[in-house]
């Protein structure tokens, strides 16, 4: 029972934050189709940015509640700023090309973004663990549950119903959903496409450093961080369906769910999981479980 | 425009590889008066192993070769460079395929015909490294790669490391574990999955078995290296009774695992033993819960003796990086030192000039020195493979002073945690480890 | 025409195989993994030309690599020849079953599930403690038909062996691109059911793509590790099929040569960018990618034939 | 019956249900050799799955379809291209980034090589014979003059012009037409079949297709089957099918409808 729990409350956790770093990569490839590998980046310099704003914040002395407030603006600045500069300056000028031929674009954006974060922060870890431990944690049964990871749950849940309900109800949203679902009528219909990339690309590079300033109290922010959630977020994309925020949202929670499972079960298989669901769910629904990929007609 | 473009990367791309290979060709055709020795470091410099080791790893060397370059280090490593030859250093990234590292390797011994090359990190490079080095004779000490392997499967005769491997971190571990809870029943462990955690984890587990039969291994959690986040695990942890729980994480994982377990209180219910956890005391601080068993590859950081020639190097390192030196970096002073020893007993026995490269190898072989970290002795693998004391420690935040400190050492002589050099550290271990001096 | 660059193929590496004694033994170390790996990259050619681009493609080089590693480890086995055929058959055996699965994707899809392959056979090496782990292990001298040469020799012995084993691929891939199915690319691309319609299955013809890309980057692997003396799990790595995929993009899809000059010049660049900023050579990686994809779609190779061109206009106006 | 009599198409009681809609129900026909059958019916009335079925496209839920006295039902499209039936498209389909000629080319290679992959590896795409096919396949179709445009740039017509000559590369003896006219405007039709139907008398190909436009039905089908819900409501010559009152209250619709607008 106890292990039951345990297992419901890990998977949660671990599906909270892998919904956190996989619903703006879904988010662009919905709207662009485009395999950002980038979005490591962005979360590893969301991580960078909160831990530097947490030493600014903290080293004044100032309340913990207002820190993490300002660790996830500054890193979602720092998003912002990544966000257009590429978009702007690199990206639009690959629209059109082969979809795969644009993923190693961002490859390349990716790898030379690893060494500015050196010439950066240099090759050093930072950490940032102020709202953690501020957050304390109360005790279920014989389980002690950090209410750090509660919030994360909770901020999880909030995002996915934002994104449904900005998606449904928004003029903005409602524009996405056009473009993800059919491109040429969009354009048809006078949707000013490239307008609508440009802002999709900020608000996905936004939500990837959201991603990392959200882990960053939790974890050492070092070199590496970023290769490390690209694959795992590209997992859950590829499981929920490519561009699918429910998607991403079912598949973290069965990744969230597998992991921590097997992690109480059999922790041999557990660096297995992520893969072996993947090519489960794969075999069966060959573009994930909420795909929007149609049959071509003739 | 865009045809100039693409001819300009070409041009800029030929041009980078021919004008290096022409610069390789004139460094090896000019020959100045008074040739300095020309070393190869190797280190992380980028990716994940580069702030916890390859940039520690690099700064030690760094102002090492600089103290003796300028002939300032302390006795006896006061004589100029190496036996009065200036340093020269080339240095080179350790990160990439294990193809690249060897491929870069070569470049160092053929292509820039370096003297000896320091360096690695990854037990892959060292096990990777070793056959070339042996094949093109080249001198080579490695500074920080744990596993006993390479001396273990093989005589080598080109390749050192002065550092000890990785088994006395962990017998040294299950020593000090028993001499401060002597009537433990039950443990767990959390190794990265990979082959450092395993074989940490299988080195302890063993050791365990040879000191303490009574106790029973509980949690054996394997999460994925760099993994990052641990709640799954800190639950299964939470359900355990175990009474100690062994760990080989390092840096960012560590780091990660004590923050998260910190908050969920996972520390109050088991004292942790960090084989590497001296690495990140300084940025923890007050984090790293009281109580938590402090170990740090061997006598290093703050575990290191308080003799002249630590307090000489902890002072200049702190001097120019402002922190201070964790084990990589003494373990690339040891090494470093371990060169100068070998290759100036070999230049005292031409008279100075500069020795050959088998001379050096001659002299490097059964070697014992000083060092920062204490004595080193070349005991093992024919005496290739140094062996030093260890020693672990409780963690204790000073509130009053606002500093760590480690309290309660406890050393470990060189032969009470290393295997003797007539067996492998597996089959010491399985053997009950007999033979230990302590 | 075609004759003329077989011919011309032929010399080239007649030429290099006979100038090697007297290259500087560091270039030739160097350009033995280069041309191993050239292999893997003729196989992604053959693939990108199609417009699949695997992101798992390390997964053939690591078991052509681990299968020669093993037959030395547990065989007395040391024949060169003998250990990289196995390779081969062993990688090939693989992509014919994971091609099953494999071959129904295209695009994004067929990239993601090939890392997803690779990355469970890095899990499954990772977690096989007696091979070492991460660290590996040390891969066994082959012999050449009984030949045991050390040291140099060995080294120029195996830069031999991979030149021939290119030319032969070589030859082989060449021969494949002027064919049916070989010519089969841009069609794939443009409609797949107007194949199916013209009687061929394109699944199966990628599924066949799949096997020869896999035979080819099981026997650069084979090489490589037989170069390199050493194998470990990060063969299998995703960050080793990015590299790959990298050097196909910087050749260019264009022809057989460019997987061999494009593979020697990225190993050359890098291995200068590693000495002269040991700290910044993933950035100078990174930025050739770049400019190559924006300003040179297609590879370096398109420069050869832009300069052809242009020098045909001016000699035959 | 012998080979020679027999008919080289024959359908029996094919049936196609998607979950609970009916595509296509109660179908038998048999073609004999060298028939020209025109197919008519408004939108929806089974044609294209009609078509669908005996290409391979789609699987029948039930009947059966013999190909020259073999079955061939529920085989996929390749391998029933590979026995000698070829279609057309409504929608031509064609390379689009490749020049006519490298269209033709492709296909007349593949014909050569395409009974198995080693068949495929080992034939070469340009050789002497297969370029000489191309080139006379541009001519047999009239499209020679666009021989070095892409695909992707030609008008209409010519593409559909295309898509058939691609399909009569690997020298069917059987070839559906979905709808050859479709998309092209009224001028053009009767110039577009006349190019058709005179290239696949010379090459002595069994033709059905789909048409709209009942005047050209009538001009160039030997046979007309009207489909109505999914099943053959008449199976007669064009002048009775013409006079069928049944046809003219269901179909005369699409008669206006099919002369209109070209529906894409």
């Amino acid at each position: 029972m106890l292990t039951a729990f345990a297992i419901f409350s890990d998977g949660l956790v671990y599906a909270a934050y892998l919904f956190l770093v996989a619903v703006g990569l879904t988010l662009i490839f919905g709207v662009m189709k485009i395999l950002n590998v980038t979005h490591g980046s962005f979360y590893a310099f969301g991580a960078y940015g909160a831990a530097t704003a947490a030493g600014v914040w903290y080293d004044r002395g100032l309340n913990d509640a207002g820190g993490l407030l300002f660790m996830v603006a500054f890193a979602m600045l720092i998003g912002l700023v990544i966000g257009i500069v590429l978009e702007r300056g690199i990206l639009r000028f690959v629209y059109g090309r082969d979809e795969v031929v644009v993923v190693l674009v961002t490859y390349a954006v990716f790898l030379i973004l690893e060494d500015v974060l050196v010439l950066v922060w240099g090759a050093r870890s930072f950490t940032a663990y102020q709202p953690m431990i501020a957050a304390g944690s109360i005790d279920i049964g014989d389980l002690t549950l950090s209410n750090y990871d509660i919030g994360l749950v909770v901020l999880a849940g909030a995002l996915a119903a934002f994104c449904y309900w900005a998606l449904k109800y928004t003029r903005y949203g409602r524009l996405l959903t056009v473009v993800i679902f059919d491109r040429e009528t969009a354009a048809a219909f006078g949707i000013n496409v490239r307008v609508l990339y440009t802002v999709t690309f900020i608000i996905g590079a936004m939500l990837g450093a959201l991603g990392g300033a959200m882990m960053a109290p939790k974890i050492s922010v070092t070199l590496g961080i970023g290769v490390e959630v690209i694959v795992l977020a590209f997992a859950v994309v590829a499981i929920g369906g490519m561009g699918s925020i429910e998607g991403a949202l079912i598949g973290a929670l069965i990744v969230g769910i597998a992991r921590a499972a097997s992690v109480h079960l059999v922790p041999q298989l557990e660096l297995f999981v992520i893969y072996a669901v993947m090519a489960l769910v794969l075999g069966f629904r060959p573009y994930g479980l909420f795909s929007q990929v149609q049959p071509r007609k003739i | 425009m865009k045809r100039f473009h693409g001819t300009f990367v070409f041009a800029l791309a030929a041009g980078l590889t021919f004008g290096s290979v022409a610069v390789a060709a004139a460094q090896q055709t000019a020959a100045p008066a008074a040739p300095p020795v020309k070393l190869g470091i190797v280190s992380f410099l980028s990716g994940p192993a580069a702030s916890p080791f390859g940039v520690p790893g690099r700064n030690g060397a760094e102002i090492v070769i600089e103290a003796l370059n300028s002939g300032k280090a302390p006795a006896p490593y006061d004589k100029v460079g190496l036996a009065g030859s200036k340093i020269e250093i080339k240095w080179v990234d350790e990160a990439g395929s294990t193809a690249q590292v060897v491929t870069e390797f070569r470049n160092l011994v053929q292509r820039d015909q370096v003297d000896a090359v320091v360096g690695y990190i990854s037990s892959g490079s060292c096990l990777a490294v070793t056959p070339v080095a042996e094949e093109l004779k080249a001198l080579t000490v490695y500074f920080d790669c744990g596993t006993p392997r390479i001396f273990e499967e093989k005589p080598r005769k080109y390749v050192f490391r002065p550092s000890s491997h990785a088994t006395k971190d962990s017998t040294g571990a299950a020593r000090y574990l028993l001499a401060k809870k002597k009537d433990i029943t039950l443990f767990s462990g959390i190794n990265q999955n990979y082959a450092w955690g395993q074989d940490s984890w299988k080195d302890f587990v063993g050791a365990m078995g040879v000191l303490a039969p009574k106790a029973k291994v509980d949690k054996e959690l394997m999460p994925k290296l760099f993994q990052g986040e641990y709640g799954a695990e800190i639950s299964t942890l939470l359900t355990s009774k175990s009474q100690a729980l062994h760990s080989s994480f390092w840096d960012g994982d560590l780091e990660s695992f004590i923050i998260q377990s910190g908050a969920r209180g996972l520390q109050k219910r088991m004292p942790f033993i960090g084989t590497t956890a001296e690495s990140s005391i300084g940025r923890l601080r007050d984090k790293m819960p009281d109580g938590t068993i402090i170990g740090a590859r061997g006598p290093h950081g703050p575990l290191a003796p308080d003799n002249a020639l630590n307090k000489w190097f902890r002072s200049i390192y702190m001097d120019r990086y402002g922190t201070a030196p964790t084990y990589p970096s003494y373990q690339m002073a040891l090494s470093i030192l371990g060169l100068k020893v070998a290759w100036e007993k070999a230049a005292a026995k031409k008279g100075g000039a500069k020795p050959t490269t088998d001379e050096v190898v001659a002299a490097f072989e059964g070697i014992e020195y000083d060092s920062p970290s204490g004595n080193v002795k070349m005991a093992l693998g024919g005496g290739h493979q140094g062996i030093q004391a260890t020693a672990y420690g409780t963690y204790r935040f000073n509130k009053q002073k606002n500093e760590p400190e480690v309290i309660d050492v406890i050393r470990f002589n060189a032969e009470c945690v290393n295997p003797p050099s007539d067996k492998t550290s597996e089959e010491w271990i399985k053997a009950g480890m007999p033979g230990a001096k302590c | 025409m075609r004759m003329g660059s077989t011919v011309l193929g032929a010399l080239a590496f007649a030429a290099l195989a006979a100038i090697a004694p007297l290259l500087p033994p560091w270039l030739i170390s160097l350009a033995t993994i280069a041309f191993a790996n050239a292999l893997v990259v003729l196989g992604l050619i053959i693939l990108w030309r199609t417009g699949l681009v695997p992101f798992g493609q390390a997964l053939f080089y690591a078991i052509g690599a681990y299968a020669v590693a093993l037959i030395g480890r547990y065989t007395p086995i040391r024949d060169v020849f003998f250990v990289v055929f196995v390779g081969a058959v062993a990688a090939g055996i693989v992509a014919y079953l994971i091609g099953f699965l494999l071959a129904r994707y295209r695009e994004i899809f067929f990239a993601m599930l090939s890392l997803a392959m690779s990355m469970i056979l890095y899990g499954i090496l990772v977690k096989t403690e007696t091979l070492g782990s991460t660290d590996g292990f040390h891969v066994e001298a082959g012999s050449f038909l009984g030949w045991r040469p050390q040291g140099g020799t060995r080294n120029l012995a195996i830069f031999w062996l991979v030149l021939a084993y290119c030319a032969i691929a070589a030859w082989l891939v060449a021969y494949y691109f002027r064919s049916v199915a070989g010519s089969l690319t841009h069609p794939i691309r443009d409609n797949e059911i107007r194949v199916e319609f013209l009687g061929v299955s394109v699944d199966r013809l990628i599924h066949l793509k799949l096997v020869v890309s896999g035979v080819l980057a099981g026997i650069g692997g084979a090489l490589a590790a037989l170069a390199v003396q050493h194998v470990d799990p990060a063969m299998s790595y995703w960050t080793t099929s990015g590299g790959f995929v990298f050097v196909t993009i910087l050749a260019g899809a264009g022809s057989v040569a460019a997987a061999f000059v494009g593979s020697l010049l990225f190993e050359l660049v890098r291995s200068i960018a590693v000495t002269l900023v040991p700290g910044e050579w993933q950035m100078i990686l990174g930025t050739a990618l770049l400019l190559t994809i924006l300003f040179l779609p297609e590879g370096l190779g398109s420069l050869v034939s832009r300069l052809r061109q242009r020098w045909r206009r001016g000699t035959a106006p | 019956m012998n080979a020679n009599t027999s008919p080289i198409l024959a359908v029996r009681d094919l049936e196609k249900t998607f979950g609970s809609v009916v595509a296509a129900r109660d179908i038998s026909v048999s073609v004999p050799a060298q028939q020209t059958v025109g197919i008519i019916g408004a939108n929806g009335a089974g044609k294209t799955t009609f078509v669908n079925m005996i290409t391979g496209h789609l699987a029948p839920s039930k009947g059966s379809i013999l190909f020259e006295g073999r079955d061939i039902t529920g085989l996929p499209s390749r391998a029933i291209t590979r026995l000698g039936i070829s279609r057309s498209f409504q929608v031509a389909q064609v390379f689009p980034t490749m020049t006519v000629i490298e269209n033709m080319r492709i296909a007349s290679a593949i014909a050569r090589g395409r009974d198995s992959m080693l068949g495929l590896m080992s034939t070469p795409l340009d050789t002497p014979e297969t370029a000489r096919e191309a080139d006379a396949a541009l001519e047999l179709f009239q499209i020679a003059r666009y021989r070095d445009a892409r695909a992707a740039t030609l008008p209409q017509g010519v593409r559909k012009l295309l898509d058939i000559a691609m399909a009569v590369a690997g020298a069917p003896r059987l070839l559906l037409l979905d709808e050859p006219t479709s998309g092209i405007s009224i001028e053009e039709k009767f110039g577009l079949m006349e190019v058709v139907m005179s290239a696949l008398k010379t090459r002595r190909i069994t033709v059905l297709f789909v048409e709209h436009d009942m005047d050209i039905v009538g001009r160039f089908a030997d046979r007309v089957l009207a489909f109505y819900d999914g099943t053959v409501i008449a199976d007669e010559t064009p002048e009775a099918v013409l006079a069928n009152p049944q046809v003219q209250t269901l179909i005369s619709g699409t008669r206006a409808h099919g002369a209109g607008a070209a529906h894409a």
